[in-house]
């Protein structure tokens, strides 16, 4: 198996921790791992983005250039990265704050308004986790097993009573795929 | 009736024009703009004085202000 | 209708790439609008630095250097004993022109250069993280004093504006603050005089602008300009430390 | 035994830790930072000290101090602050001080970007200052041989009392991998330093930390001896991964970020039933030559792949020495080589006939 | 009988390599009666600079450093961090400390690293053949300045005391003479103090001693002497610029 | 036409002046010392600049606004200082800035000495600094020499937009020697700089002198782009002297002041009848290899005589790429090698059988 | 009586301490000591005090100075 | 021809310049010649040297390492370069300054008082020239014309009135050799 990902958006948005937890996940399931984030001074125009490859066997260069899975939390990213997804490859869109459709049509797109949805569950904050529920439905990189796993690890035990939140964040993404819905 | 334009697209909703306006007429939008950040906005143009506080103030020189011509010295 | 208030024309029309409320975008209005009412657009250099501010060889619309990281004084030396009678400023952070480049500014500042450096002193590196700079202020938490700037181990923060009132060759040095719009005024009219002080070849220029960096501070626009004037304006006291007697 | 994802810019700081260094002396720069942010906040964990220093000048210098006075120290920088220590290192190397000195390469020259890049080869192994010297050069390129490499690395430089240079880049320093780290640290037990200058404390002579020797003399004397040291290195130090070069019709030789782009494409070809195989030299200087040399007997080709314009293949030429092509592949300015595109170049010549 | 005067024991009984009548050799002297007098010897570590005093790691019989030109501060930052109960002092010249090592001398100064520096300022690079030196004087004719010093082109001479003394590490910082018998005097009292305050450590200490250069200035010992006390010290005043309220 | 004795120093200067040079930014250091006293004589003399830095690390960036501004400017130091420009001599290149670099090369590594030397040659010819990047380098044998070669490295560095290093070493320094020079000194005819940033003085365009590719892309432009220009100088600016190869057996290769042993080295064989010649690099980049190459077609064997360790050397195995065998003879630390010992060690070399 | 010893194979012949020297009994050899200085000496030892002054002002360590015991404090 | 000579003493006897006029002599006839210092920080010992070369075949090193003739103006440097002369060469001892005989007996050794010859002629100034003119004398290295017209153009022009003192000096020094003395 071999899935390269990347996840861009804002500054702030929670794109690399939300890489971080895919990465610990990967890792936990004994896979090999590795996570890196754009960085540099691009910081100050406000966007982040990381990648994540997820593989069974060495990962060579850890820059995800062709992600088979592309998730972008805001416009600019998508356009920016969408023509980068591999053929046959799958795009999250975060449909809450992109008004866009992607351009791409040899790629899976799903439209997630995963802020509305982040905020009836009670907090904007797990937007991302929404979706990382339903790449990993989706794709099976990890399983869901993994991931909570990895919240105990990554988030700091200060942060560990959001962990509830965050698992309904992740299985609200996973119904989603479930029941088909590409909005 | 002076009158303050801003370039939205550039604006980074950083808020400053907003606190020192004198008047307090402007707001930051509802929107967000391609950059991702809610643009600030005059909500009552009419009480503005043209004094450009807000523009001296802004970092991304976002704002233009005009004023009717006034013969000075 | 008349604009009062307009881009000026020395700045090229292009996007800042600063954080937002980044107040280096507030200086760089100032220095244009003082080379635009000035008039000495066709003579201006710019010597840019290395931090935050490196891409102000993009906006000023003069011609340009990109200076290595602290050398902005050297390199701004080179050039004007070449072309003596240009207008010749470098724009430095405090990491760029208090730290690695002490000794060339230091050196500048003795020996009289003719030129203006605009000093951004935002008590941080920002461009590289946010680690402490030679400005940072006592018990300041950075990215390199995660408990907080220690005067035992680190020290305390250098007061460049004092220290280089000392030498002889410094002809116009002073601090002020863009906190608010009293303050933007004020240091608007500073780099004015230092700009002219140099034109009238009287010595080195400076001026020290107290400056925010929200984004390595961690707060909002607003509460970083509140921050800047509680705390560094009463270590970093503002005014004219130097002035020939022939400035107002 | 803890495995946990790791930064490759924080798995320096913990090896260095680990390996009983207590004093780290620096001066900010991308992309290096997340060493110094963890050191910070480590170091007086361990009742060490990290000081930012006012330049790279100053932070070599201090370095210099705190050697002489016997202390495992290291700094860290990345191309345009690596030179402005050449004076210092030529200095360190002269006076026989043993330091690690980490430089995560950037593109260039001058201010150049903050890419990753390893164009400033040459200036590790051949020394960008003054004199006749060397430094001994270890380039990881996993996370995990970071932490490893950290251990060896201040080892040796007190083996040698010699500067030892871990030459990474932005890729290494940024990415997170998996690493092993045994869960106690021991406490560093360091080798006697019977030369070094910690005041005299009741000792019978003076100890002096120089690199001066002003007779001519005397000075080829010290450089003869400096030049023994570094055959001895020569002799003993030479590392390097052979992957899958059994057989091999090419060789690829590639270190650090390259060399792992380089495995995908080892991999692509014995896929393929094709024999090509990988060379990673993990200490640029020495320069695993033997093994070069070596292979060079049975290979048809090398195909040389770097992040610059072409340095390290110089070393590979001069160990073939004439026997067989040797090839250049680079990118520069902070791109990486990309496995189809080396694939493809590595096809050409075998195709197209090497030699 | 009893010595009143002998060659200090922390001195190697060896000839200087010095010109007749440097008085490198006097400050040599003092250095070493203070610390045989202060009984630290044995916790002594010398560093030695690039200059005419480059020896003087052989002379000082205690554990020493030969440190690259300019940088003995930063040199002594890193022995005095792992030896913090060492006596650390750094022997500089002008073109040393005030030139090239700007930059290091500052920032130790700033974060009051406790070490103490002895700066012979003889207006002069004197090891390499007499160039002028940030602080030669106005008007000092020198290899590089075949004319005089001019104002217009190298700018005034830098007064190092004064400007270390603004920074609030700085402890200690006085500037002396050893043009005649008293001055001698003096300087070693100044010398001791630093010492003492390094030892209670109270932050980055200093003594600026104003010396000759006979061969570069072109001078007889005694002429030179006489050139400095009529010319240096108008431009240098003596005193004690700095010093901590723990000490007299 | 006038003949006069000339201190090599003092011939750089005049060179200079000669060539149009009108600035001259530097730190002191021994064994260039009459260089700055020279200029700082007569370059007021001929309205030109003399000013005395604060160190080599202002003197190399105040060289670099001055040839930002379109002036012909040099620096010069040796080898502890060029150490510390080697930061900005990555800069100089990367902005593409015309200079010219004086190194006198001492015994190092660290303070060394300052007796003559040449183990400065892989600092110079490899890029000490950071980067992809090559400075031109001229080695002058004497004073006259020095006086030609002056005019050529400004014209070479406008030529190319490039820093151009003159290195040479304290006894070319220090010795004086008969130079002819032109009665009259031309005033300098400059080429155009249209780069060059002097303000916009009414320009529709700006120019800018910089070196900060921020995007990876754009890095890798102009590093292929410098590497063109530094093809085009390794095609059209190989030069050397040759010393009766015609027919020799063994070639000796050395530089500078080596060199001038080496010629009497030759003299002592041909005297004897043995065709022994010597090859002069006098561009040690780009380094002669066109030659070299060409010789190793006919001569048995090589043999390099540096006053270093050994460094050249590696250019000369590169250009023979194992073609014939390539012995070295050094002498370090200051120390200069003598004719007699060259001889001897030829000698056993030819006998012993080199192959 | 104060006794002023010169070492005189260090002595560079400055003539600082015949300078300083308040007796003015020093005076400089006629010969010239290995080094090729002529060396300092002195010429009337009756008359010295044993103030050291000559030799806190040489800067070569030349001259040694004994005294007779006095007991001090 | 070929002649290595080797000018040693303390600074300040004017050891830089003798060579330097020797150096131009030969140039003015045509051979090749060098003239180099030793320089460094021994110049504060308050030593000098200098090397001068002068030869029909142009000159490999100009540092002279094994002096075909050797001036001492002051005892160390007899001592410290005596056994470097070549086999047959010649050395002059400054006997003015110098107590100690040459230690050599393959060599010739002149001893020649020089300061106070000199000191007869008027000025101690000219002692060097006493030796050289005997160098010249004996060796023949260069023309006594050719020194000569070197004095006008090595001083500088106000010194030229010195030049009438300094003739004298050099024929003093060549009488003593023509006169066959050995003192
Ligand atoms: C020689 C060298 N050292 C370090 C750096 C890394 N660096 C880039 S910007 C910077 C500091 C910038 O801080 P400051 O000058 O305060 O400017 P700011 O970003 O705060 O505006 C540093 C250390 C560099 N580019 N070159
Ligand atoms: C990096 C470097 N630059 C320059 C030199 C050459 N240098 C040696 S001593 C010296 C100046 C010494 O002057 P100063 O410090 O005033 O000491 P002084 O000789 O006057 O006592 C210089 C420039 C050097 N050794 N290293
Ligand atoms: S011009 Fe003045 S009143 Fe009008 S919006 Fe701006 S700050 Fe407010
Ligand atoms: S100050 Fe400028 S950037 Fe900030 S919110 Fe107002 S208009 Fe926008
Ligand atoms: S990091 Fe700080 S200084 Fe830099 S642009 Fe952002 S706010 Fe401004
Ligand atoms: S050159 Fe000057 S400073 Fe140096 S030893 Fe001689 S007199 Fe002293
Ligand atoms: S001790 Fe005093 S009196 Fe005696 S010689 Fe010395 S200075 Fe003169
Ligand atoms: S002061 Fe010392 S060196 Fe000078 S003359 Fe007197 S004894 Fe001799
Ligand atoms: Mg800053
Ligand atoms: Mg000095």
């Amino acid at each position: 198996m071999f899935e390269a990902i990347l996840i861009a958006g804002f500054g702030g948005q929670g794109v690399l921790s939300t890489g971080q937890l895919l990465a610990y996940a990967g890792m936990v399931e004994g896979k090999h791992v590795a996570w890196i984030p754009s960085y540099g001074p691009e910081m100050r125009g406000g966007t982040a983005n990381c990648g994540v490859t997820i593989s069974s066997r060495p990962i060579s260069s850890p820059v995800v250039s062709e992600p088979t899975v592309l998730i972008v939390m805001n416009r600019p990213s998508l356009e920016k990265f969408q023509n980068s997804v591999v053929k046959g490859g799958i795009i999250f869109v975060n449909s809450s704050l992109i008004d866009l459709r992607a351009s791409r049509n040899d790629v899976r797109v799903f439209y997630v308004p995963a802020n509305e949805m982040a905020e009836e569950l009670g907090s904007g904050k797990v937007a991302n986790n929404i979706i990382l529920g339903a790449l990993i439905e989706l794709t099976g990189v990890v399983s869901p097993g993994a991931v909570e796993k990895s919240l105990q690890e990554v988030l700091p035990p200060h942060h560990h009573k959001t962990i509830p939140l965050n698992l309904k964040a992740l299985e609200t993404g996973a119904k989603l795929v479930r029941n088909g819905q590409k909005t | 009736m002076p009158r303050v334009t801003f370039r939205e697209e550039r604006c980074k909703g950083c808020e400053l024009c907003k606190h020192f306006c004198p008047k307090g007429i402007i707001e930051m939008a509802g929107h967000i703009n391609a950059m991702g950040f809610h643009p600030a906005t005059v909500v009552d143009a009419e009480s503005c004085t043209g004094c450009a506080t807000c523009a001296r103030m802004c970092p991304d020189i976002v704002i233009e202000v005009e004023k009717e011509e006034k013969k000075v010295g | 209708m008349k604009k009062v208030f307009t881009r000026p024309k020395s700045l090229k029309d292009m996007p800042f790439h600063y954080c937002p409320g980044c107040t280096h975008g507030i200086v760089h209005r100032l220095v244009a609008e003082v080379i635009d009412e000035m008039g000495i657009f066709d003579r201006a250099i710019a010597v840019a630095p290395v931090g935050c501010s490196v891409f102000c060889y993009e906006y000023f619309d003069c011609d340009a250097y990109q200076a290595s990281h602290g050398r902005a004084p050297a390199v701004a030396t080179g050039i004007k004993r070449v072309l003596p009678d240009r207008v010749v400023f470098t724009y430095q952070g405090d990491g760029d022109m208090a730290a690695i480049g002490t000794g060339e500014v230091v050196h500048a500042a003795a020996r009289g250069e003719k030129f203006t450096v605009i000093f951004i002193n935002n008590a941080i590196y920002a461009m590289t993280g946010g680690q402490m700079a030679p400005t940072t202020l006592l018990g300041q938490v950075t990215t390199t004093t995660p408990y907080g700037r220690s005067r035992e181990v680190n020290g305390c923060p250098v007061r460049m504006s004092e220290m280089l009132s000392v030498l002889d060759g410094s002809a116009y040095i002073a601090r002020v603050s863009v906190h608010d719009p009293p303050n933007v005024a004020r240091a608007k009219r500073a780099i004015r005089k230092a700009f002219e002080v140099q034109e009238a070849g009287l010595g080195f220029t400076m001026v020290e602008v107290l400056s925010s960096c929200p984004t390595n501070w961690g707060l909002s626009p607003l509460k970083a300009l509140k921050w800047l004037e509680e705390n560094m304006i009463p270590y970093y006291p503002l005014g004219e430390y130097k002035k020939p007697a022939e400035v107002g | 035994m803890a495995k946990i994802l790791m930064k490759g810019n924080e798995a320096i700081g913990e090896g260095a830790v680990r390996a009983g260094c207590r004093y780290f002396f620096g001066y900010p720069i991308t992309p290096q930072s997340e060493l110094p942010h963890y050191l910070a906040k480590r170091l007086p964990e361990v009742g060490g000290l990290y000081l930012q220093a006012e330049s790279e000048v100053a932070s070599i210098n201090m370095v210099f101090g705190a050697a002489g006075a016997g202390a495992r120290v290291m700094t860290s920088s990345s191309g345009p602050g690596i030179s402005l220590m050449q004076e210092g290192i030529s200095y360190l190397a002269g006076a026989e001080l043993p330091c690690v000195i980490v430089n995560m390469i950037r593109g260039g020259p001058g201010l150049g970007n903050i890419a990753p890049a390893q164009s400033d080869y040459f200036q590790a192994t051949r020394g960008g200052g003054h004199g006749d010297y060397r430094v001994l050069v270890l380039a990881p390129s996993s996370v995990q041989e970071i932490i490893d490499l950290m251990q060896d690395a201040f080892d040796l430089a007190d083996k040698y009392r010699n500067p030892v240079m871990l030459a990474g880049d932005g890729v290494l320093g940024q990415m997170m991998e998996p690493v092993i780290l045994d869960d106690e640290i021991k406490p560093p037990s360091l080798p006697e330093k019977s030369w070094a200058a910690t005041g005299r404390m009741g000792r019978d002579r003076k100890n002096l930390i120089n690199s001066l020797y002003i007779v001519p003399e005397n000075c080829e004397i010290h450089n003869l001896e400096l030049g023994r040291k570094y055959a001895a290195m020569e002799e003993s130090e030479q590392r390097w991964e052979d992957y899958h070069t059994e057989g091999a019709e090419m060789v690829l030789v590639a270190f650090g970020t390259a060399a792992r782009v380089c495995k995908a494409v080892v991999d692509m070809f014995r896929e393929e039933g094709r024999p090509v195989g990988l060379l990673r030299p993990i200490t640029l200087w020495p320069f695993p030559w033997k093994r070069v040399s070596a292979l060079a007997d049975s290979v048809r080709c090398f195909l040389t792949v770097e992040m610059n314009m072409g340095q390290m293949v110089e070393d590979i030429r001069l160990a073939v020495n004439g026997k067989r092509p040797v090839r250049f592949y680079g990118r520069v300015g902070g791109m990486l080589p990309v496995a189809r595109d080396v694939y493809r170049e590595a096809l050409k010549i075998l195709d197209g006939g090497a030699d």
